[in-house]
């Protein structure tokens, strides 16, 4: 489609500055749309029974903008999409607080849900951003295990 | 820059370090490295990790992206090339 | 779970009510999750080739708020869920404009996601709520294929 | 209610209509219906049709609530219930 480009925003947002959810939800709103499907990665509290404090991203920034573009141009070829939007924040993200956004709208709804689910699977497992978990007494990188 | 290729001239590249791979490189996150042209990513590697041993560590989960596309060791680099070193990857 | 009420918010908004995204989102943030799926039905602007200008919505409003919780209790039984929040407008809902909106929270990502999906299905699949189509030469009472 | 429903004795049930079929019902949204104790919905049906016969237009694809929940129409009614008309839902 002639407009792709203009339809699809991917940002990696520099620290200290917040997931905008409405920014993204209205980008990938439209009066061709009848579905909107959204995802958000938080920071919980707890992993594995240790309190976490927050989480420290850091990203090879160029190459996960290009990786998670042509994640949603795959996800073109699979389903019938109108919008899509996927943000995700580096530096310290504090429990509760959003570190992923995924938003994709279509015209019937079942390829927003199902683009939403896969997109996440395939940033979690293939774009190149790095996550340490911070506890009260220590810090560890991680590694996505699906 | 196949001219610059030529047998036996050095070839320059970039080469990144994130996250672990960083801190087991005592905290660089970049460096030039000079390999004869037709190295591969292996070659350079095996450079890196006399440089710096600790990255033996993750010898078996990291992968290597070049030129911000992840890439086999075989591949071989050319001058000005851009090699990461891409430790377990874990966002979301 | 024993505050399995507290965290289910069932709502049928009255005519003129906009679905307040961020209001059901906030609703199902907390510190256990790490994954919040949403899902917005929305008016499209054609059906079918006819434009159309808005639709109206009714429910029978008891029931209908019955057979939505219930199909969150149902979820409640088939993944972990945190928390759950389900509205859905009366009324005109114009062109653009949000008519249903779930919001899910789970500590994983995959419960929050397909618990979205099977919501929005059931809700569809189930609920005495009815839509009537107003095009530009004519109405109609729609009914859901699915 | 039971000692309401002695044999012989009338109830009265609360009728809704919704969409379609407050349509087909000429717009009205409510009305009471007597009938006698031990009724089926399949019974109140059957009154309630040949009060609104354009209803028939709906007949196969209509379904039947009783006390806010979806019920078969062999179900016995009870003094006070409330039946609803369900047409086709287009909810979402």
């Amino acid at each position: 489609m002639d407009s792709e480009n203009e339809k699809t925003l991917v940002e990696i947002l520099e620290p200290n500055i917040q997931v905008d959810l409405a920014k993204y939800i209205k980008f990938v709103s439209n009066p061709q749309s009848g579905a909107i499907a959204t995802f958000s990665g938080t920071t919980r509290d707890t992993f594995e029974g240790k309190i976490v404090v927050e989480l420290r991203y850091e990203a090879y920034v160029p190459m996960a903008e290009r990786q998670i573009k042509s994640i949603c141009s795959s996800a073109r070829l699979s389903w019938s999409l109108e919008a899509m939007a996927v943000a995700h924040r580096l530096g310290s993200v504090p429990v509760g607080e959003t570190s992923v956004f995924v938003a994709i709208s279509s015209v019937h709804r079942d390829d927003a849900l199902d683009a939403c689910k896969y997109v996440i699977d395939e940033l979690k497992a293939s774009v190149p951003i790095f996550k340490k978990e911070v506890y009260a007494n220590g810090e560890v990188w991680k590694e996505n295990s699906e | 820059m196949a001219e610059e290729n030529k047998k036996g001239a050095d070839v320059e590249i970039k080469v990144l370090f994130f996250a672990r791979a960083r801190d087991l490189a005592g905290g660089v996150s970049e460096m030039m490295l000079q390999v004869p042209s037709g190295s591969t990513a292996q070659d350079c590697l095996s450079k890196i990790f006399t440089k710096y041993p600790e990255l033996e560590q993750i010898r078996e989960c990291m992968v290597l992206a070049l030129n911000l596309e992840y890439t086999p060791e075989s591949v071989v680099v050319n001058n000005k090339d851009e090699l990461a070193i891409i430790p377990p990857i874990s966002g979301g």
